[in-house]
């Protein structure tokens, strides 16, 4: 087994609050985990350290044996993070929006094409720009651009959001076909249900530390 | 600690307290050669004593910014980027805005009694108020907030964009006044005939400044150090009760 | 001495300037100071 | 790190996406540009005389330029920060001298098209009169001014609106830095408008100072622009 996810007793603070007080958590490659929490026990602050987006204040880590206190900028290009926020363009329509984050990888127009088929963007909503979406569609477009990123590591919180059921079925597929081609999932989600029956392992986070 | 209790507490030292009653000895010394004995010049009479003051504050912030720069270099560079680096080009910064305040006020009144004016659109006039205002932003942008370690790269690399844009500022203002309109009052640095003793009261201020900049920063580094002590034992306390957040 | 005003002026305002500054930073040290462990002040 | 073709193709990404926002929303055009115009306006009101606004026009022309570029630049980093895509940009592991090159590429295209507006309105609103050489050397004024503008503009802009509540921010560090700008290019005008009597050829060591600008601040810009932007 390969460990992709190492973090020893990190601190990350946001102004001056410390979201994470110390988390210890190890993931193996492969693995579907799910971080379970109440609002605010710092599961965002915990998917944004590993992806290399805040920096840490005290402890150590590795993600995908790269230092996380030295080398963010190299763990970043390697790892895939779907936020609360989307990280869509509210001007630019749905295929632009999945087209601009292809072309900062280098990925072809079949890739987008297959990523908008996947996440049911296509057809007409391609051309609808993405501040008229619904939520739920906003949603699907952001996992189509996250796809075209070819993460090694997804990183997902509250994937389930806004979505309908037949999108929820076909996201834990997606994700199931991407762990199968080698990748690793780590979700933060509410719906205990659906997701520990797609995850693996589940950790609860709580009080800036995970268990 | 309890010792430490008994002892007095503060940002001073023996050294630093000599230091201080030298400058001040060597300050009083500055008024008396500045205000009393030294004579009067023979174009600007009395009103050269403001020079005493003035060239010094300015020479003073010249210094302060200079050395933010070199601070912030070294902690850029620096393999361990040590804090206390970031902490002297802050405090530099600080003394250096302080120091050219006053010198633009001193300098405008003596403009004031030389020129007639308390502006003119002088090239180094117009270069030192821009001067004020990019280290203003500086110390604006020390402020914005999160980790010591995010507040320091992002300023460190803020004063070295400042010392490079400052010489283009500078040479652009004074194309700009040379080759534009002929300043139309007297030529700042005007032939001031400076007689022995009024030389030694400009070097006096200009050593007795240069030790009170030393003082200040000295000071002012450990007081940053200390808030910075403080916000991280905020934090431990911070990180103490979030963990208890768990438990229950 | 002519335009005594302006000048014992810039030297007031220099020094009121300076002082209060030092004074400033003097007190915030004291305060700071109070709780700090020697850890926190190498230079004690 | 990233190779020079990759960063080349993120850059062009990042300055089409930006042009593609422009395009369909038409901030530039429906807002920024009728503010610049009104700003101009409100010049003719205050200076209140056609001799002295066909003397200053050229300053006019470029502090309308330096006003409606803070909103242009603010509006730049709104859309970034609106749906949290500065942030997908940073784990996208976008190199940031590349975000630099292309947001500068983008704002250059938009400050250019204000700027010949801006020119425009000074010949008819003030009655300026120019040679076909003043006519070229205003257009390289325009060019080179502007290289300068959008790499300085996206320095500070980036640091700026990076998190919520420092907007304020922006002017106060951008307004010092383009003094020279300002200065350069509106003495170079002056000269390509024939203002006060100024001889064409009077711009042109201008010009040298705002290329000189825009080489520093170009290359400043692609170094710093990562360590001021990123937390």
């Amino acid at each position: 087994m390969e460990t992709v996810i190492e973090l020893n007793g990190v601190v990350a603070v946001l102004g001056s609050f410390p979201a994470l007080a110390g988390v210890n958590l190890t993931v193996q490659r492969g693995e579907i985990l799910l971080l379970q929490g109440p609002n605010g026990a710092g599961k965002t602050s915990l998917l944004r350290v590993c992806a290399g987006l805040m920096p840490i204040e005290r402890g150590t880590g590795t993600i995908l044996g790269i230092d996380l206190a030295t080398n963010r900028q190299d763990i970043r290009t390697r790892v895939g993070l779907l936020g609360h926020t989307n990280g869509l363009y509210l001007d630019l329509s749905v295929e632009q929006n999945i087209q601009f984050w292809a072309s900062t990888v280098g990925a072809s127009k079949d890739e987008v094409a297959n990523a908008m088929r996947t996440m049911r963007v296509d057809g007409r909503l391609a051309k609808v720009k993405a501040g008229q979406l619904s939520a739920g569609q906003r949603r699907r477009t952001a996992l189509a651009s996250l796809i075209v990123r070819r993460a090694e590591i997804w990183l997902l919180d509250e994937p389930h959001a806004g979505l309908d059921a037949a999108g929820r079925d076909e996201l834990d597929a997606l994700l199931r076909n991407a762990v199968a081609a080698g990748a690793t999932v780590v979700l933060a989600s509410h719906e205990s249900e659906r997701a520990a029956s797609l995850a693996t392992r589940t950790v609860t986070v709580d009080g800036g530390g995970a268990q | 600690m309890n010792s430490a209790v008994t002892t007095p507490r503060g940002t001073g030292t023996r050294n630093t307290r000599i230091l201080g009653v030298l400058t001040i000895i060597l300050m009083v010394l500055l008024t008396f050669c500045g205000l009393i004995f030294s004579g009067e010049d023979i174009n600007q009479g009395s009103t050269v004593r403001i020079m005493y003051v003035h060239v010094p504050s300015i020479w003073v912030a010249y210094l302060a910014f200079g050395m933010t720069a070199l601070c912030s270099a070294i902690y850029l560079s620096g393999r361990n980027r040590s804090l206390i680096w970031d902490r002297f080009s802050g405090a530099a910064g600080e003394i250096g805005v302080l120091f050219v305040a006053v010198s633009l006020v001193t300098g405008s009144l003596w403009g004031r009694l030389t020129w007639g004016t308390y502006w003119v659109w002088d090239a180094r006039l117009t270069s030192t108020a821009f001067l004020f205002i990019t280290y203003i932003g500086y110390l604006a942008v020390r402020r914005l907030g999160g980790t010591h370690r995010q507040r320091a790269r992002r300023s460190a690399v803020l004063a070295l964009i400042a010392i490079l844009e400052i010489p283009l500022v500078h040479f652009s203002v004074n194309v700009w006044r040379t080759l534009h309109q002929k300043a139309s009052v007297a030529d700042p640095n005007a032939k001031v005939a400076l007689d022995g003793l009024m030389l030694f009261s400009l070097f006096l201020g200009l050593i007795a400044f240069t030790m009170l900049f030393a003082w200040l920063v000295i000071h002012r580094q450990r007081s940053l150090a200390l808030e910075d002590a403080v916000a991280d034992r905020g934090l431990d306390a911070a990180i103490e009760a979030r963990r208890e957040e768990a438990t229950n | 001495m002519d335009h005594a005003s302006f000048i014992i002026g810039s030297w007031v305002l220099t020094f009121a300037s300076v002082i209060g500054y030092a004074v400033y930073v003097i007190r915030r040290g004291r305060e700071l100071s109070k709780n700090a462990t020697s850890e926190e002040m190498p230079w004690t | 790190m990233s190779t020079v073709s990759q960063r080349r193709r993120v850059a062009v990404a990042v300055a089409r996406k930006d042009l593609t926002i422009e395009w369909n929303s038409r901030i530039l055009v429906n807002q920024v540009a009728p503010f610049a115009a009104i700003v101009m306006v409100l010049f003719a009101f205050a200076l209140d005389n056609d001799g002295i606004l066909q003397r200053v026009a050229p300053g006019l022309v470029w502090l309308a330029t330096l006003f409606s570029m803070l909103v242009v630049i603010q509006r730049t980093f709104a859309v970034e920060s609106a749906d949290g895509a500065l942030d997908a940009l940073r784990v996208a592991g976008v190199d940031p001298s590349a975000i630099f090159a292309g947001k500068s590429l983008a704002l250059m295209v938009q400050l250019f098209a204000l700027e010949l507006l801006l020119v425009g309105t000074a010949v008819v609103l003030y009655g300026v009169n120019m040679t076909l050489v003043g006519f070229a050397e205003a257009l390289v004024t325009l060019l080179a001014a502007t290289v300068g503008l959008a790499c300085v503009g996206t320095l500070y802009g980036g640091l700026a609106g990076g998190a919520r509540g420092r907007e304020t921010l922006l002017p106060l560090l951008l307004l010092p830095v383009v003094a020279p700008v300002l200065i350069g290019a509106t003495r170079a005008t002056e000269a390509a408008f024939g203002s006060g009597g100024t001889k064409v050829s009077e711009g042109w060591p201008w010009i040298v100072l705002l290329l000189v600008f825009a080489v520093i601040f170009a290359a400043v810009g692609s170094v710093a622009f990562g360590p001021l932007v990123d937390e």
